[in-house]
């Protein structure tokens, strides 16, 4: 064990497997002279040279669409999205070639790519760089989307996202690049499609990911002082997305709370709600809460970023109704009425 | 040549007596560019094409039958009846496929090009497009790249003067597609495709400079197709004489003479040959015809790579 | 009233429209000399000119941006995307521009373009164009989505949609661009976010649209048959979704079934899922179920299209399981196993 | 320019304090460009920008107090709080906005030019960008349109010889911008940003192209920035010596010494300018720090103009 950032996480994955197959490359703006812009790729261009660690001019349709080209020809690409907010002009690439290619052709090719990159909003950067975009990624068969929430996680599915022959959706947390944990050392992998139990718990559920699962396991914090016992699941792989773990836990608590990060329309809880109420229809005890962005692009200033984004409050009075508690203490702060 | 053309008018007539379903888009007409160009290269290079295929993946030693059966939707089909006429795959002939998306393609082929040179191996990837992609910005950013990084690629645009029922002059204000060549740093040439040698030819050239010095290529070939976009399509907006006049420049009676005059081979000999093939299209039809449906089973294996993801089950 | 097409509906509407008010203009591929791809915009070149009736290269990232720019300074553009497939490469426009820029500016703009097409699968069109792709641009804050399923809905849809001063995601269905109906005469409209209540039923509710709406009618008539009544409510604007109707109709049947076309994650029934059962908790007598594509990109083949597309016997299927009742008889087809 | 140099130092320091957040890219050394582009303007000209905008903004009519407002996300920023650094907008002015995506303005930017043209005014927009998003297709796709279409319309690459930390020449194959010019068929220049009187000249004339004959051009101005990308970049990708050599031409000075030599402005004048300017940014400091902070209530109403669409019932 030792006691990693989840950046450094990353970067172990990263290397241990380039280490391993030369077929693996890392391809992406400023991913090696400049070290990578959140530093993930730190060192990595020293280590393995210009060959296999790729800067690119801003052009991600192009170098995704390498990626793929790549895959189908037999490397293994690992293409780092600066952001996934920029993979919206290379959403094509992944969604009609990565994901379709294995069956328009019968089957005749595997696509052994990694897009990856942070996810989600990062303090104050306005409405274009601040999205939550699995949902969009979640829906296309072909595809697998993996978001961890910590340093240990980030290097075990990272290291299977490389090692799958299917493209994989790598979202970091981009407020979590910084968080420390202990990570297992050496060839230690988690497997994609397993969630993971947070924290145990008895009277909620609650289903949360990335970013927000470290909000969410806050407020079980918060709770638990008042007796209140939540449990935290953390799907770790949003597809395919490990609903027995979620379903078992609801089957005990009888009731769920989903927190994400993204807006409240067809997003990935709202998949969860839809699948919990299916599969836990006599077990509940209250209608599924959801808690998410507020329904504005995100806008700069900080007071209504707070506004927006998810937080301990918010949960805790989400956790409060599916219990049928009153609220402690009227909120300070302006609750949501879009849940 | 003549094989391809026989394919897609048995293809023509299957359609008409809906057997074959979706878009069908024909080559007719165009058959010397993507003879041409294929016969220039090395088994193990690569091609990469749009919707309009069939004549790439038989020219890179596909099959009738493998290219019917897929239209009818069948199993024996070279994509096992998931692709169609747009999706014609043919990995052992290193066929990377035909793409809808207009110049969606584009990028990927530089990346198969980028693999090609990672590895260090010396195979060359041919990307064939038509006129109407180069305004889209897959387009740039593939041949950017490509240029950037130095690929073993030949960018073939096959310009047919239409995309769609839009003429060439409304969808490009520098009719020219090789002038653009200077903004990429690649290599350029530009003739008409009436000329299987000359394609040949030309794009060998091509091939070579991507080969030996890894310079990309623009190459724009000159060509038209003898029947509407798509099915669907009537083509009202091409005049009947622009169609005869083109007609007159069809490649393939032409290399049928020159067979004849410069290669000295009998008529005899052609005659029987076009019978030959003509008995194996229409084998290849039969063959399409009784061939299994596409298979629901497969078609669950196909969706992931990875046997433990089971998309029954997601 | 008239007997119209729905893609005559949709013509009309523009036509009427573009009569009215000068700054409106259709743009698009093939939308002038070719008179459509799909016949929508025939005639209208002639009616209207070059000036208003623009035919555009291959380029939707580009003319997308440019209705975005004509629409922010002061114009009505209609932009048609050949298909929804291709907006694909267009998206970070419409995510990214259309929808944030009247926040971003903090209110100083507005923003009227339609973005206009057929969206969902035609028939062996094979993976990239047959998609369903609703759930992408409902998710996102700023924009309306709107999907007609009769002519007399197209019309009054689309007339509300040219008027509206946001951004609207305006989706046709492909195979209904031939359906007939009637359509009133005139400028008679529908407002954006009202469902409407196709059929009338007290034993189940089904949500249903575009071209899934006409295959869930049909189940409904096979169900009446069977003395099984089914109410059949059509959003018709999916985004803002007009839950009231929904919830009305499930307080009265206590079962809900969810068709549509897309695939089965994060899609739009996940949304409808997700608030029926938090609106109807107490009032819902089975787990909500929901009929969909399979988990295959969409395959060329006939028989497999068949397969993995919403049809009436899984629609029957469904509505048999809310109501707990036996399956008729053993389906020929193979079922889904993955609702 | 001074008073977009002295804005964006106020703003760094502010940064430094804490007091600004998200990101914020200075474009202190580059300010000759876009003060001298869209002075060659008339009011009613449009101009749409990156994110490094906050001199466009300036320089188009915005002020000071609207820069530095939003900059703090305040209610009285130019975009109520709700852009930040990188999304000024100023209906008004016709500042049509900052960026944030690499080259995704560029098609719209074409949008309004087109509105122009449709509507018969005889109005201009500038629309800049970095060298950074020429490889971009939104790029390719929007200057494509605007050459085919003849719209009224000038780009303008300010070439500051980096993406990020990326020089120029491992990004694009061909360093001259311009010579991507020839595949659009818009008209081409390129000159350095060094003096901001050239700039506005040599911007002029392309204004003039643009408004008259309805030409696009494709101009790159050579410029650069002292600082990093932005405030988390500390810069370490260039030397000391490349930043000490580019700031020997800084527009700034130069100017100064231009206003004294050419055109006899006194040096007490320019002191006096040069106080009032500092008083300026220094009350812009001020109200940005004491104006309240953005609206919720009023983000609400942001988010559709239809009075009838609530988001927050969605
Ligand atoms: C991105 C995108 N937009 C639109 C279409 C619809 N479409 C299919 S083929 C075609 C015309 C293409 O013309 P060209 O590139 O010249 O090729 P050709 O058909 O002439 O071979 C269009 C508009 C598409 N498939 N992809
Ligand atoms: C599509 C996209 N990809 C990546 C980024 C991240 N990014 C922001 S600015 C920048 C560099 C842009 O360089 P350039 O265009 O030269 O402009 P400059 O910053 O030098 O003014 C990058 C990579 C982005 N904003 N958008
Ligand atoms: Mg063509
Ligand atoms: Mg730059």
């Amino acid at each position: 064990m030792a006691r990693l950032s989840y950046r450094e996480a990353l970067n172990q994955a990263m290397c241990e497997e380039m280490e391993r197959d030369d077929s693996i490359f890392l391809m992406g703006e400023e991913v090696g002279h400049y070290q990578g812009a959140y530093k993930v790729s730190q060192g990595m261009l020293q280590k393995f040279g210009e060959k296999r660690v790729i800067d690119t001019p801003i052009a991600e349709c192009g170098f995704v669409g390498v990626g793929i080209g790549a895959a189908m020809t037999g490397l293994r690409p690992i293409i780092e999205l600066m952001t996934w907010n920029f993979s919206l002009v290379a959403i094509d690439q992944i969604v009609n070639n990565a994901a379709k290619i294995r069956l328009m052709s019968g089957g005749q090719f595997k696509m052994p790519v990694v897009f990856r990159g942070p996810g989600g909003a990062a303090g104050q950067l306005g409405a274009q760089h601040s999205q939550a975009l699995e949902y969009m990624y979640a829906n296309v068969p072909g595809l697998k989307v993996v978001m961890p929430s910590t340093p240990a996680d980030a290097k075990g599915l990272l290291k299977m996202a490389i090692r799958d022959d299917d493209p994989v959706i790598f979202i970091e947390g981009e407020r979590l690049y910084g968080v420390q944990g202990e990570v297992p050392d050496g060839d230690v992998v988690v497997p994609l499609g397993k969630a993971d139990v947070k924290r145990e718990g008895t009277d909620c559920t609650i289903v949360s990911w990335s970013k927000m699962l470290t909000v969410a396991l806050e407020a079980a914090e918060v709770l638990a002082k008042e007796n209140i016992s939540v449990e935290v699941v953390d799907p770790r792989t949003i597809k395919p997305l490990d609903g027995e773990t979620i379903y078992q836990s609801v089957r005990k608590t009888n009731r769920c709370v989903v927190v994400e990060e993204g807006h409240g329309f067809s997003n990935v809880g709202a998949e969860i709600v839809a699948r919990v109420q299916r599969n836990c229809f006599d077990d509940l005890d209250a209608p599924i809460e959801r808690v998410h962005r507020m329904e504005i692009p995100m806008p700069y200033a900080a007071n209504l970023e707070a506004m927006i984004t998810p937080d301990v409050p918010r949960i805790i009075a989400a956790v409060k109704r599916v219990m049928y508690l009153p609220e402690s203490k009227p909120e300070s702060k302006p609750q949501s009425k879009v849940e | 040549m003549l094989t391809i053309r026989r394919v897609e008018e048995a293809a023509a007539k299957a359609y008409a007596q809906g057997k074959i379903g979706g878009f069908l888009h024909l080559g007719i007409g165009q058959e010397g560019v993507c003879v041409g160009a294929i016969a220039s290269l090395r088994p193990t290079d690569y091609v990469v094409g749009t919707y309009r295929e069939h004549g790439h993946y038989i020219a890179k030693g596909g099959s009738p039958k493998g290219c019917l059966a897929e239209l009818y939707g069948k199993a024996t089909g070279t994509s096992k009846g998931m692709g169609g006429s747009m999706h014609l795959f043919d990995a052992k002939n290193r066929m990377l496929g035909g793409y809808g998306i207009v110049g969606g393609h584009v990028p990927l082929a530089a990346g198969v090009a980028f693999q090609s040179k990672y590895r260090g191996d010396d195979d060359v990837t041919l990307c064939f497009f038509g006129d109407g992609s180069v305004p889209q910005g897959a387009f740039h950013e593939g041949i950017s790249l490509a240029g950037l990084w130095k690929l073993p690629i030949v960018f073939i645009c096959e310009n047919n003067q239409y995309s769609m029922g839009t003429p060439l002059y409304r969808t490009l204000a520098v009719p020219d597609v090789t002038e653009r060549a200077a903004g990429y740093a690649v290599a350029r040439d530009r003739f008409d495709g009436d000329d299987v040698l000359r394609v040949k030819e030309r794009i060998g050239e091509a091939v070579a400079r991507a080969r030996k010095d890894k310079t990309p290529t623009l190459v724009e070939v000159i060509t038209y197709r003898f029947r509407g976009h798509s099915m669907s399509d009537p083509g009202n907006y091409r005049t009947k004489d622009e169609i005869e006049e083109w007609k007159k420049r069809d490649a393939l009676p032409a290399a049928r003479e020159r067979l004849l005059k410069d290669f000295a081979v009998k008529e005899d000999e052609i005659v029987s040959l076009e019978a030959s093939i003509k008995a194996e299209v229409q084998e290849a039809v039969r063959f399409a015809e009784q061939s299994p449906d596409a298979d629901p089973e497969a078609a669950w294996n196909m969706v992931y790579a990875d046997p433990n993801t089971d998309p029954r089950k997601m």
